[in-house]
């Protein structure tokens, strides 16, 4: 997947920064965050460094389709690299309906064209579950054009597709029971390009831009997990690296928010956190810039990283509750079997009365006068 | 079923529900019938209380008596190992008291995690001696039944699920959780149909033998 | 035959968004706008735990990431009357308060500044020039001759790589942009100054909220605890970020927003006498002093102004079945009791019914809009259409006589040399967006202080319990959760029985805004501005659509929405 | 005590006893323990070694302790390039503190270097091709009329 290869004019990225008047030792630094970032061991800062020297700009297109625009907005919050870096020196973004000064037709026009030129090279992000081939088409169009038609357009030249948050990556809101429109997922439609799924809800701002970074970086996309999500980042649950860890192994809870459990950063498990079955990158890489993450801002885990999460129990029931309503079913089947138990035991207990009925105590002094 | 999270939430939605009513249906009807039936009418005058007698055999009988201790320590000593043992993580793990309170609306203090884990190691342990002196005592091999074994390997595998899934030795956790739910769920299914059932009866047994006994001005 | 003309995507909004005007020689006649994306969020909501809907709610929008989930949050506790602990409610303001700053200032500079700032231009500019320019305008830091050089040095290497990325394709040179280099190189410096910026402010959702975009919340409450001697609480530490940040809201909005607004809007006085529309504004009122129950006591006022009279005030009842009423004459939808009626959202149902209602099969060149043409309803108030949002809070302000909205309004007049009337125009929206952003971060050290003192006096508590367990509910319950989200008037309805979502609806800004015809053929608010008004230099190049429709701030994902059939009928729909 | 020893308060050690106890989640223990390694590693092999304070999941009061806990040494810089990096040697020599800030202060990435000097504050060689001619461009300005250079 060699995607930078098509203008040798176009200059590398140390090259474009020093242009900017950016010393060596602020390109050392950029690949320091980069490294980090990417949740690489700091020994790969040389190879980083030597990689993104050559780095071009490769043409991005971003869909978006039945979303609500929570992943752009995480993007622009990521602070290393920093949106701006990002759009001017990093990639090249030619289409994104959020961002683009573009409207309309000419919106449309610089999609079509940046397709045609980057042809095979182009990365495809998408954000947004799309209707499936089988649901009605008029659920969600661009242009007059059906979501499914447009994806389909636009994978064809991909080099490789990265679906950003769970809408995209696992189907997500709209794909939750009942799932009214047909939603369904990228990779349940994108069978023959590499698909990196970025999930979570939104995604955690340095995880798509780590992808970014590492497609920029290495030309090729990170190592993934079994549900194609980059393992750097999602290769271990919040709750292996939940600093309330400790609490959850003491056998300390919070019981409420705000008891004194919940004030002294006890465990979060019994008020429904799904720490221990998300895996997500949150406990390490914190939210807006290393200010917090929902843990440690005192609500449990929502699991948004991982499919169906919408359906998976109820946000404030412990992982280990079942999600149907199972006490009901033990009531009422205890109460059936209880009934038929006493219905077999009664007419057992009917025969054993009529015996008792025809019996004829006799008392020692009667049997030996009978003897 | 190829993705973790959807074995999972099936294991904790729809199985999770008909493992729950079989499991109720089949234990209520049991007991129920074990408590109306009663027991066969004793007719003979009563020349003691039932009741102190009968609670006191449920707790002598918990304790193997000096002649049975001497005959077979190994028993004696493993199986109060691993039944405490299951107990104690059954009934002591944060996760499963969070279960039952949501079952049964109650709920009680639980233990540290790590108490929990090692308890755990040690039933398996047990467990696993009981397993190999099964099938190494004569006598006892020669009297023990297919289910027998059935009933060991479920006990066994339930805990060992719980084990790995605490432990994250299988990967990815919705799949350990959801296999150790499985494992409960066939074990909840199974337990009115076999000699698990003891688990709910054994003390009303005891207690009936002791009533009756005590009936009898016998102590047991 | 006069010409249509098609946008589609309008971009730089929030969700997806299609305008058709019919022309009349340069004029447009009439305007439709439609939206073409339904996710079906509240069917979803049905027959949920009510303590989740926040969740779900949220992520009807990631742009106005919090209100969607407060709305929710409010809907609940208003059906059980829970009250709110004084720190709970205050650090609520606090959350609601960063979201306009942050959201109306990534509004002016990232979705709206193109409109009118030709990022091309700004290359042939004197960065000298620029640097008095700015100084001129504001005293803000970043304002040397050398900050501004630099600046375009980056520009410039930009357009000169050839790959012009998200500038591809603007509307550069066209006509219609009258700013001088110089401003549009400031104003590019502040459209990147601004990007930076909002990453900071975004941090005070997440010390309180954990994350942002889409914050916790709980019902009851907040999920954020306080203590001052854990680390894991909201403690002394916690509370100095946030006072940096509001101080780095207030410094950006006195020194940048305002002067920007300002300065951009001098260039273009012409677009204060175009892109009305209704004259009728609505606002639920928001930002409470205590609880939400009273609205005298919010810092937003309730009401309705009819026909730009500002001097009588109508009241509004959200549970008045009445008042606030949604029609699916000219949407995507289908009514039980046929397509004209009106239905309040207590009573709402609707059906997708693209094929029925006049859906296009797509790919498509142009709407049926003489039959259904949208996936917005049209939400009514006494049967008018109203416009909600900024404008509509600062003439609600200033028809109360609250004194910073008068004195900033009057100031603003007097800058720009205008009169009263200009206010009600494209770019007096777009004004009063930037003004109420100065009134709330205003407001936002209030807040903050009297979070503070509140804690000092020691009262630490967060979170209302009382209310939480499902089974000290009543059976069955229903409440209306309101906010004025950035956008206007925003409310959620909620029906619940036995423990879970029975119905829920939302009618939001964008619905009111963006919404199409009712039955009497009356447009909404988008459709309306767009008559008033406007020529197009070039009809290849609408920039004159997008001027005006950007001055709403659409946000579409949520204002699609739909609630599930009442009845048993169910919408045909493959589940995959 | 000799002589030529120091007593210690003239050390320039810094410990402090984090507020309120039990801020340490346990990783930050760990931590030092690597570093430990590392250290026998730099003075056996001479090889750095480099850990990334960001890629673990401290709670809140972790780097607090870890950082306090190290204390502080003899040297710090500051550099500025891409925004502030402040580099620290602890109170343990050998084991430095670099903290990575883009131009808003947001921290970038915080590093431990176990290393005699770390590399970023090293010149470096890639820009030592622009010594020369600034070096004159300067000097030229300096002098009064201009001046060459002598070679």
């Amino acid at each position: 997947m060699r995607v930078f290869e098509k203008n040798p004019l176009e200059k590398g990225l140390a090259e474009r920064l020093r242009e900017h008047g950016v010393s060596r030792r602020g390109f050392l630094k950029f690949c320091a965050a980069t490294a980090s970032m990417m949740a690489l061991p700091p020994a790969m800062i040389p190879a980083i460094a030597a990689a993104l020297e050559r780095a071009r700009r490769p043409s991005v297109i971003w869909l978006s389709f039945q979303e609500c625009t929570g992943c752009t907005e995480s993007l622009t919050r990521s602070h290393a690299p920093t949106v701006e870096d990002l759009i001017l020196d990093l990639i090249s973004l030619d289409y994104h309906h959020t961002l683009q000064a573009a409207a309309g037709e000419a919106a449309e026009a610089a999609r079509e064209q940046a397709m045609r030129d980057n042809h095979g090279q182009y990365l495809l992000i998408v954000d947004g579950s799309l209707p499936g081939p089988d649901a009605n088409p008029g659920y969600s169009t661009i242009a007059g054009v059906s979501n499914y038609s447009m994806l389909m357009e636009a994978v064809e030249g991909a080099a490789a597709v990265i679906a950003v948050g769970t809408c995209a990556a696992f189907g997500g809101l709209p794909a939750a029971a009942p799932n009214p429109t047909g939603a369904v997922s990228v990779m349940d439609l994108v069978k023959d390009k590499p698909v990196v799924n970025v999930s979570g809800c939104p995604p955690v701002p340095m995880v798509i831009t780590g992808v970014l970074a590492h497609f920029l970086t290495f030309g090729r996309l990170p190592e993934l997990d079994e549900y194609h999500r980059p393992l750097a980042f999602f290769g271990q649950s919040i709750h292996d690296r939940c600093y309330r860890r400790p609490f959850y192994d003491k056998g300390l809870f919070a019981e409420t928010f705000d008891d004194a459990g919940a004030r002294a950063g006890w465990c979060l498990y019994r008020l429904g956190c799904k720490g221990p079955s998300t895996y997500n990158a949150c406990a390490t890489m914190r939210w807006n810039a290393g200010t917090s993450w929902p843990i440690e801002a005192g609500h449990p885990c929502l699991g948004c990283a991982e499919p169906r999460f919408w359906d998976a129990g109820g946000f404030y029931v412990p992982l280990s509750v079942p999600t149907g309503p199972a006490s009901d079913y033990l009531l009422a089947a205890g109460a059936v079997g209880a009934v038929a138990g006493a219905v077999v035991a009664t007419k057992a207990r009917g025969r054993a009365k009529e015996e008792a009925a025809v019996r004829q105590p006799v008392t020692v002094e009667e049997l030996e006068q009978k003897l | 079923m190829s993705d973790p999270m959807d074995f999972l939430l099936l294991t904790k939605g729809p199985l999770f529900n008909l493992a729950v009513t079989v499991f109720a249906l089949g234990m209520a009807a049991r007991i129920l019938e074990i408590l109306v039936n009663g027991r066969r009418p004793n007719y003979s005058e009563a020349r003691g209380g039932q009741w102190l007698p009968g609670l006191r055999t449920v707790l002598t009988r918990s304790v193997a008596d000096p002649g049975t201790f001497k005959r077979a320590p190994f028993n004696v000593v493993v199986g109060w190992l691993w039944h405490l043992g299951f107990i104690v993580t059954l009934l002591f793990f944060i996760p499963h008291i969070a279960l039952i309170k949501s079952l049964l609306g109650l709920s009680w203090p639980g233990l540290p995690n790590p108490v929990v884990d090692l308890v755990t190691a040690v039933t398996l342990v047990a467990l696993v001696a009981t397993l190999v002196h099964r099938r190494t005592h004569r006598v006892k091999r020669r009297i023990s039944t297919p289910e027998d074994y059935l009933v060991w390997t479920l006990v066994f595998l339930l805990v060992l699920s719980g084990y790995l899934a605490y432990n994250r030795i299988i990967n990815p956790y919705p799949l350990a959780l959801g296999l150790h739910i499985l494992c409960a769920e066939v074990f909840l299914i199974v337990l009115p149909f076999t000699k698990l059932t003891h688990i709910f009866t054994v003390f009303i047994a005891r207690w009936y033998n002791g009533a009756s006994f005590g009936r009898r001005g016998v102590e047991s | 035959m006069s010409e249509r003309i098609v946008v589609d995507p309008i971009t730089r909004i929030e969700g997806h968004l299609r305008i058709e005007a019919q022309m009349d020689g340069v004029n447009i006649a009439q305007a439709w706008s439609s939206g073409t994306m339904v996710r079906g969020i509240e069917t979803i909501l049905q027959g949920r735990d009510p303590r989740d809907a926040w969740a779900f709610a949220q992520r009807i929008c990631g742009v106005c990431t919090l209100v969607h989930g407060l709305a929710a949050v409010r809907s609940v506790e208003d059906a059980l009357a829970i009250e709110l602990p004084t720190n709970a409610q205050l650090i609520r303001n606090l959350m609601i308060g960063a979201q306009y700053v942050h959201d109306h200032v990534m509004h002016f500079y990232h979705l709206h500044a193109l409109d009118w700032v030709d990022v091309v231009s700004a290359l042939s500019a004197d960065p000298k020039a620029t640097s008095t320019l700015a100084q001129s305008i504001s005293g803000w830091s970043k304002s040397s001759p050398g900050y501004f050089s630099d600046t375009q040095k980056r520009l410039k290497g930009f357009i000169e790589s050839g790959q012009l990325g998200i500038f591809a394709n603007g509307y550069w040179g066209h006509p219609a942009y009258k700013l001088p280099p110089e401003a549009n190189l400031m104003a590019f410096a502040h459209y990147l100054e601004a990007l930076a910026w909002q990453r900071d402010a975004a941090r005070l959702q997440a010390i309180f909220g954990g994350k942002n975009p889409h914050p916790n919340f709980v019902v009851g409450g907040v999920a954020c605890p306080i203590d001052l001697n854990s680390d894991s609480a909201i403690n002394a530490k916690k509370l100095a970020e946030v006072q940096s940040v509001i101080a780095s809201m207030r410094q950006f909005v006195d020194q940048v927003y305002v002067p920007d607004t300002l300065a951009i809007a001098g260039f273009y006085p012409d677009w204060f006498q175009r892109g009305e529309g209704l004259g009728n504004f609505m606002c639920y009122g928001d930002l409470p002093a205590t609880g939400s129950a009273d609205p005298a006591t919010f810092l937003f006022p309730r009401g309705v102004i009819l026909n730009r009279d500002l001097t009588t005030i109508h009241e509004v009842d959200l549970h008045d079945d009445t008042q606030i009423q949604e029609f699916v004459s000219h949407a995507w939808y289908d009514y039980k009791g046929g397509k004209d009626t009106g239905l309040h959202p207590y009573q709402g149902e609707t059906r997708l019914d693209y094929d029925g209602r006049g859906g296009v099969k797509p790919p498509y060149q142009q709407l049926d809009v003489t039959d259904g043409y949208t996936w917005l309803k049209a939400p009514r108030w006494k049967g008018h259409a109203v416009e909600v949002g900024p404008l509509a809070r600062v003439l609600m302000l200033y028809a109360q006589g609250h004194a910073q909205t008068k004195e900033l309004v009057d100031m603003t007049l007097t800058t720009l040399k205008l009169e009263q009337r200009a206010l009600f125009s494209t770019l007096g929206r777009t004004a009063a967006r930037t003004l109420e952003s100065k009134i709330v971060v205003d407001a936002m050290q209030g807040w903050y202080d009297a979070l503070v003192a509140n804690i000092k006096a020691g009262d630490g508590r967060t979170f209302n319990e009382t209310l939480w367990d499902p089974a000290t509910w009543p059976r069955e319950a229903r409440g209306a959760g309101f906010m004025e989200a950035p956008r206007g008037a925003l409310g959620h309805w909620i029906v619940i029985k036995d423990g879970r979502i029975d119905n829920y609806q939302a009618v939001v800004p964008s619905t009111w805004n963006a919404g199409p015809r009712d039955p009497s053929n009356q447009p909404g608010a988008y459709e309306a501005a767009l008559a008033d008004n406007h020529q197009l230099a070039d009809v290849k190049q609408p920039l004159e659509i997008l001027r005006t429709i950007h001055s709403f701030d659409p946000c579409i994902a949520c204002a699609v929405h739909l609630v599930d059939p009442v009845t048993g009928e169910r919408i045909e729909v493959k589940v995959v | 005590m000799s002589a030529t020893m120091s007593g210690l308060p003239s050390i320039p050690v810094q410990v402090e006893t984090p507020a309120g106890g039990g801020a340490c989640h346990g990783n930050a223990l760990a931590i030092l323990h690597e570093v430990r390694h590392a250290l026998e590693r730099l003075i056996s092999t001479g090889e750095a070694t480099r850990i990334d304070l960001h890629a673990l999941p401290f709670g809140a009061g972790d780097e607090a302790w870890l950082t306090a806990l190290l204390g502080t040494g003899e040297v710090r810089a500051t550099i500025e390039a891409l925004g502030p990096t402040s580099v620290q040697e602890t109170a343990i020599p050998g084991v430095w503190l670099v903290d990575y800030h883009n131009a808003e202060g947001q921290r970038l990435a915080l590093h431990l270097e176990i290393t005699c000097i770390p590399g970023i504050l090293r010149t470096q060689c890639r820009e030592l091709d622009t010594a020369v001619a600034t070096l004159d461009t300067r000097l030229g300005a300096a002098t009064p009329g201009g001046s060459r250079p002598l070679s």
